[in-house]
């Protein structure tokens, strides 16, 4: 989380002289995607921008459908068993960049969180959740299945 | 300025549970439009909610968080009548903030 | 081309449609049907390439129609009056030649795109096959509208649909294809040869995909 | 006795299939399950709501009085009765034609500009955010489409021979899609709307939220949309033959909960 946040002001610093210097606008600025682990476009890097490589547990719950029959909005929850749970993060292995969603809970906050995504094909969703410092993760495959019929 | 949320605050066994709905359109930047020019990402960046002014529970969000986004989530403590706020930024700065009461 | 099939079928529907009149006499039905056609005349408009000459009356259509207001089959000298027109309407192939490629038949079979107002005229239509029926047995998208097609061949004991055996029924299922209602009457699927919905290579592509033995349908 | 096994092991290939697909369409009605808690409808609604109350148009007045059936300002109860004959007009009016109506007759509005708006748009959206807002009003309710007047039975005939009229490039009629039971097109299950579908089904579904294009779509646009894939021209919005065939599917769902605004894929 940290590491995110600081990686997310120093990237901020340089597009600000851009923006200074008149080579972009302050909007393409805001709208450029500056975030490490949102900008990634493999998992194992998007992991990296969060802290490496994390452990399997059995402590996560991972909720979502086994088919979906519309990849635009797959609901998605997860519940971390995990004592003193402070992150969680939603990734979507095959999406062009896999990281989705990151929620952040302070004391008092229960680690569950239930939201939706989009899914460009099957694939697994995987959640890591970072508890005492330390980062585990849990799967599950979610089968998208094709739409459509005339036109 | 977006339009405003629908925000559902329930409090039962000392716990409040809260659902969101925003209205967003959480462009990807992948699509084209219909002159194949490709449509520029437009999505929330942040969200923030807030109980009693402290912060329950923040979250940043990528173009894969669904169109018109759905999130919902639960806090220890919060009683009936005390507000709820929930803040959002996208990555074009635009912002939106809603209270809600909790039932 | 559409325009002429169906004043051909018109004339050869005349005397079938006069027996459904004369069988419809009630004449609060009568006046429904009046209403019906006024009703129609005030709420549709042209849009893109779907105009109004698209909903004009055809009497095999008609008929069938009306039959399925009644909620009973149509009689059967009416039945064949309309299977004789459409019948009398197929285009067989020019060269004799009725077997394309079934990997492009599959193509064709999966798009279900063309024709709708949002179409422009120059698209390559499909022929919306998975829409209502299986096919390719691996492929688990499909329709249950119309009957399974998987080892549509094989089951018809086609082993070469070159041979003078296999024949007969390469030759109904181009008609098929190009005019279903050539077969059954009051079919639902559409007249994609007849109609101009399909062009005589994407037809020969559907029979490749249905009868070669190296389709996934007969594997 | 080979033609006997070729039957046999069809029936049984037939019987796989068949239990394959019932895992499929478990898993889809999960995936449904899942989907209804927290319908984007609901922000439409909220919008419908104000749209609803607040002084708007050349009049600069509300839509508080406007009657749907059940007398001004009614606004519960009202979709599930609809569409009805209405007095003042003389017509037989669906939910849209009749806000239409009332955007005219108590707000200024032109009500036949309006009805060319395309949708989504200017006031057609705020037309479908009103509609959203009245139909959800009658959530859990069961239809009851009056069939009273004289043209409330004509209008009845008229739907069900527009629901059975074959035409288009394609020969379909709406029939061709919804007059069985049981049946899909590609994964999506058609109903039978020649009879009660069933409760929340069919006409008991829209407007819906629809989540593969996030748009809201009412009745008017969904018969739109259905006649686009029927390859006909295109129905006028709130023309008399839409209006009717929300009559026939409207009274064939007689004692339908209605869950309207639904979503779907």
């Amino acid at each position: 989380m940290n590491i995110t946040r600081r990686d997310a002001l120093r990237t901020t610093g340089a597009l600000g002289t851009l923006v200074s210097l008149g080579l972009i606008t302050t909007e393409q600025a805001m709208a450029a995607e500056s975030r490490p682990a949102f900008a990634s476009k493999t998992l194992s890097g998007a992991l990296e921008a969060i802290g490496g490589q994390p452990a399997t547990s059995d402590q996560i719950e991972v909720i979502a459908p086994d088919i979906a029959e519309n990849g635009a909005v797959v609901p998605v929850a997860t519940v971390s068993k995990l004592p003193n749970t402070s992150d969680v993060w939603f990734l979507v292995e095959k999406n062009p960049q896999p990281m989705a969603a990151h929620f952040a809970f302070p004391n008092g906050t229960t680690a569950e969180v239930k939201t939706r995504v989009k899914m460009g094909k099957t694939s697994d969703v995987i959640v890591v959740a970072k508890a005492d410092g330390k980062l585990y993760m849990a799967k599950k495959e979610t089968k998208v299945t094709l739409g459509g019929c005339g036109g | 300025m977006g339009n405003p949320m629908r925000i559902r605050a329930k409090s039962a066994n000392g716990e409040t549970t809260v659902r969101v709905l925003m209205s967003h359109r959480m462009e990807g930047g992948q699509r084209k439009d219909a002159n194949g020019k490709p449509i520029p990402a437009h999505h929330i960046n942040t969200v923030t909610a807030k109980h009693n002014g402290k912060v329950v529970l923040s979250a940043d969000w990528g173009p894969a968080v669904s169109q018109n986004p759905y999130l919902a989530f639960s806090f220890k403590g919060g009683a009936k009548g005390e507000t709820v706020e929930i803040n959002w930024v996208d990555n074009k700065g635009d912002s939106r903030t809603d209270t809600a009461t909790i039932s | 081309m559409k325009k002429t099939t169906q004043s051909v079928l018109a004339a050869a529907c005349v005397a079938a449609l006069m027996a459904a009149c004369s069988s419809t006499t009630m004449s609060s039905s009568a006046d429904a049907d009046r209403a019906t056609a006024e009703v129609i005349k005030s709420s549709f408009q042209n849009k893109g390439i779907a105009k109004l000459d698209r909903i004009a009356p055809e009497a095999s259509n008609d008929l069938c129609s009306q039959a399925d207001v009644a909620g009973k089959a149509l009689d059967e000298k009416t039945a064949k009056a309309i299977e004789a027109a459409n019948m009398a309407a197929i285009k067989w192939p020019s060269d004799g030649k009725y077997l394309g490629d079934w990997k492009r038949g599959e193509k064709v079979a999966q798009s279900g795109k063309g024709l709708t107002w949002r179409d422009k005229i120059t698209r390559v239509n499909g022929g919306n096959c998975y829409n209502c029926h299986q096919i390719d047995p691996s492929f688990n998208s499909y329709g249950t509208l119309g009957p399974s097609l998987v080892g549509y061949g094989k089951l018809r004991g086609v082993t070469d649909p070159n041979s003078p055996a296999a024949q007969a029924v390469v030759k109904y299922t181009w008609g098929k294809i190009w005019n279903s209602r050539a077969y059954n009457a009051c079919s639902n699927m559409p007249r994609a040869g007849t109609n101009g919905i399909l062009t005589q290579n994407q037809v020969r592509d559907l029979v490749a995909l249905l009868l070669d033995p190296n389709s996934p349908v007969n594997k | 006795m080979r033609k006997h096994l070729l039957t046999a092991m069809t029936a049984l290939a037939l019987s796989t299939l068949a239990y394959g697909q019932s895992d499929m369409e478990k898993g889809i009605n999960k995936y449904r399950e899942m989907l209804a808690d927290g319908n984007p409808a609901e922000l439409f609604e909220m919008n419908g709501e104000e749209l609803w109350k607040t002084a708007r148009g050349p009049k600069n007045a509300t839509l508080e009085k406007c009657d749907l059936g059940k007398g001004p300002g009614v606004v519960k109860g009202a979709f599930v009765e609809l569409p009805r004959f209405f007095a003042d007009t003389g017509r037989v009016q669906d939910l849209e034609s009749r806000l239409l109506t009332c955007m005219e007759t108590l707000q200024g509005f032109n009500a036949a500009e309006l009805a060319k708006v395309k949708y989504n748009k200017g006031e057609m959206a705020n037309i479908r955010d009103i509609a959203t807002y009245v139909a959800g009003q009658s959530k859990g309710m069961r239809f009851a489409v009056p069939q009273n007047h004289a043209s409330e039975k004509t209008m009845y005939e008229v739907g069900k021979r527009l629901f059975f009229a074959r035409g288009g490039t394609h020969d379909f009629a709406c029939a061709t899609c919804h007059g069985e039971d049981g049946k899909r097109i590609r994964l999506q299950g058609v109903p039978n709307l020649t009879k009660n579908p069933g409760d929340g089904i069919g006409f008991a579904a829209w407007p819906a939220y629809r989540v593969g294009n996030g748009q809201m779509w009412t009745m008017q646009k969904r018969l739109n949309d259905c006649y686009r894939q029927q390859r006909f021209p295109e129905p006028k919005y709130g023309s008399d033959a839409t209006v009717a065939l929300g009559v026939y599917m409207g009274v064939n769902a007689k004692g339908a909960e209605s869950i309207a605004p639904a979503i779907k894929r």
